[in-house]
């Protein structure tokens, strides 16, 4: 986890954590008033929901909790506690003291950075390829580092005829229209009705494509019609006897060759 | 102009970076001295204010560049954007790993109070700092490159004004220190951390 | 110098390309006239002979460039050996130019059975192959250089290594140019049995 997108809710500072510290050493945030505990039950909260720990990220964590502690305890510590320590209120303060310096003495070297790079800018440096000449090694100096050997290997490679693709154990599938009107005039006549699964049994799929252009074949010349309920559910396939096709308009918006 | 400044030249024209003396005697097959005294035909040469192109010594070494009377020209003629101005949090970063280079990410997250990580990955980028092994806590450090030197007109690293400079003088820190100690005593009684 | 003329001296410096009359008046919101004559101020600064860097006048424009006088040293101080391996395409056209030469560029794609464009042109860059006339149809042809026979150890084009040891079928007797331009095209196209 990063350390900035740990979100704080105290009462004194609502945030990311990584602006807290930031705030105290400018002064904006009152260590004093901040319960780091809670800095630390979000911290832990926020690594259990995460379920891993990103190593640099947690250093950086504990640097920065570890400063504010340690600044707060010792700003807190009552004079008589301070067995063997001795603390002056104002070495307590001391140690805040000395970070808050030491932050402004890069905030202002950082403002000195910006200024020198903007005066900078106008000192353009030239970058340009080297001239041709210069970029080949030159003849005078030049030893064999390459193997000749490669060459006529490159050109034998070169010289090798692709393989040819034979293709005569692919089967090519012929099926005629004829075939499959013929086919299906004879079940036609065997049965009033059939399905058009039933019409197809164990044939390939370019076998049941020609055999639907034959029903469409068909139902154009008036010799069969169908219905399929639904889309994708079967088909069945009739003769045109009188009464259904009075029926027929009914049923026509779904079937595939509806006028 | 002698051979060798004539040579000088035209290797600060060719080199793409700064040249050191070193390279510039070993290149020329002269010695040091005649360099530098050929490196003073040339500054004459290419004085400050008369000419287009000046003789700058930047990142350890010799470069010629244009001066800065030219610099709307080129930006019109080359249409190559200006180096983007460092924020406030970029500046900083490259402050602490300017002066207290190598330098981890904790470290200079503890000197800003702020975690610095997209600061420091931008700077990485724009090739100002780079890194430079790790700490003895397995920290990643890192120091400034030869771009940052260049990009600010250093000669070289200790080029960059005593640290010191910039402490804050002694009557803000005593203004600090008071105002710090009349918020501890304002709190008489013990918090809870 | 004058202002107009030292900006001239920078955007030439800094421009790698030759710099257009034209752009150079764009550049400085100059009139043409006025740029000439920074130009003129400028080629008395660089005269031949005297300085390591020269105004140019070329085709497209105005450059500056270094004086002869520096390349030994320049290659001594810059030119690191530019002899990378070579990739295979490299190697392909390197081969076919060395067996067939002269060979134009149209043979070498038909033989590879894919277009060499940049393969050749690095091949060219590097100086191991040059122009060598125009074939009649207008071709630009190539032959080897003698950086190549350096490169390759070869006392003289006659010594390339004998192909057949590496050749599919030694026992064809045809040509070898017919071969591999028949080898190319069957490539390029696979045919059906």
């Amino acid at each position: 986890m990063s350390v900035a997108s740990l979100d704080l809710d105290l009462e004194v500072f609502q945030g990311p954590f990584d602006l807290l510290l930031t705030l105290v050493l400018r002064e904006e945030v009152d260590l004093l008033e901040v319960e780091l505990a809670d800095v630390v039950v979000t911290y832990v909260d926020f690594l259990q929901d995460r379920g891993e720990i990103d190593l640099e990220a947690a250093t950086e964590f504990l640097v920065l909790i570890a400063a504010l502690l340690e600044l707060k305890s010792r700003m807190m510590l009552p004079v008589e506690e301070t067995d063997g320590l001795e603390l002056e209120p104002s070495e307590a303060a001391d140690e805040l003291l000395a970070r808050m310096l030491e932050y402004r003495r890069y905030r202002d070297a950082a403002a000195f950075l910006r200024e020198r790079l903007t005066a900078e800018q106008g000192y353009r440096y030239r970058s340009a390829p080297l001239p041709a000449h210069l970029r080949r090694a030159s003849l005078e100096v030049a030893e064999a580092v390459y193997e000749p050997d490669r060459l006529a290997e490159a050109l034998g490679g070169l010289l090798r005829l692709p393989p040819q693709i034979d293709l005569h154990h692919l089967a090519r599938p012929r099926v005629s229209l004829e075939q499959r009107l013929a086919h299906v005039r004879t079940l036609l006549r065997k049965q009033a009705s059939f399905s058009f699964d039933d019409a197809v049994q164990g044939a390939d799929r370019m076998t049941e494509a020609v055999t639907l252009f034959a029903l469409l074949e068909l139902f154009k010349s008036g010799e069969a019609s169908w219905d399929q309920s639904e889309p994708f559910g079967p088909i069945t396939v009739r003769a045109p006897a009188g009464e259904e096709r009075s029926a027929g308009a009914g049923r026509a918006s779904t079937g595939p060759g509806s006028p | 102009m002698n051979e060798l400044a004539r040579i000088t030249e035209a290797l600060l024209f060719l080199s793409p970076e700064p040249v050191s003396l070193e390279r510039l005697a070993d290149a020329t097959e002269s010695g040091e001295g005649e360099v530098l005294e050929a490196l003073a035909r040339l500054r004459e040469h290419y004085a400050d204010g008369y000419r287009g192109v000046v003789l700058r010594e930047v990142a350890g070494g010799f470069t010629l560049a244009t001066d800065p009377v030219a610099e709307k020209a080129a930006r019109r003629l080359l249409a190559r954007p200006r180096t983007p101005p460092l924020t406030q949090a970029q500046a900083e970063c490259l402050a602490i790993v300017g002066y207290l280079q190598p330098v981890s990410r904790p470290e200079i997250a503890r000197i800003r109070g702020v975690a610095s990580e997209s600061a420091t990955a931008t700077l990485l980028e724009r090739g100002l700092v780079e890194e430079s092994g790790r700490s003895r806590f397995g920290a990643v450090l890192y120091r400034t490159t030869e771009l940052f030197q260049k990009l600010f007109g250093l000669e070289a690293l200790d080029a960059l004004p005593d640290v010191s400079r910039f402490d804050p003088t002694p009557e803000d820190e005593r203004d600090l220190r008071e105002r710090l100690l009349k918020a501890g005593e304002a709190r008489a009684e013990p918090h809870q951390a």
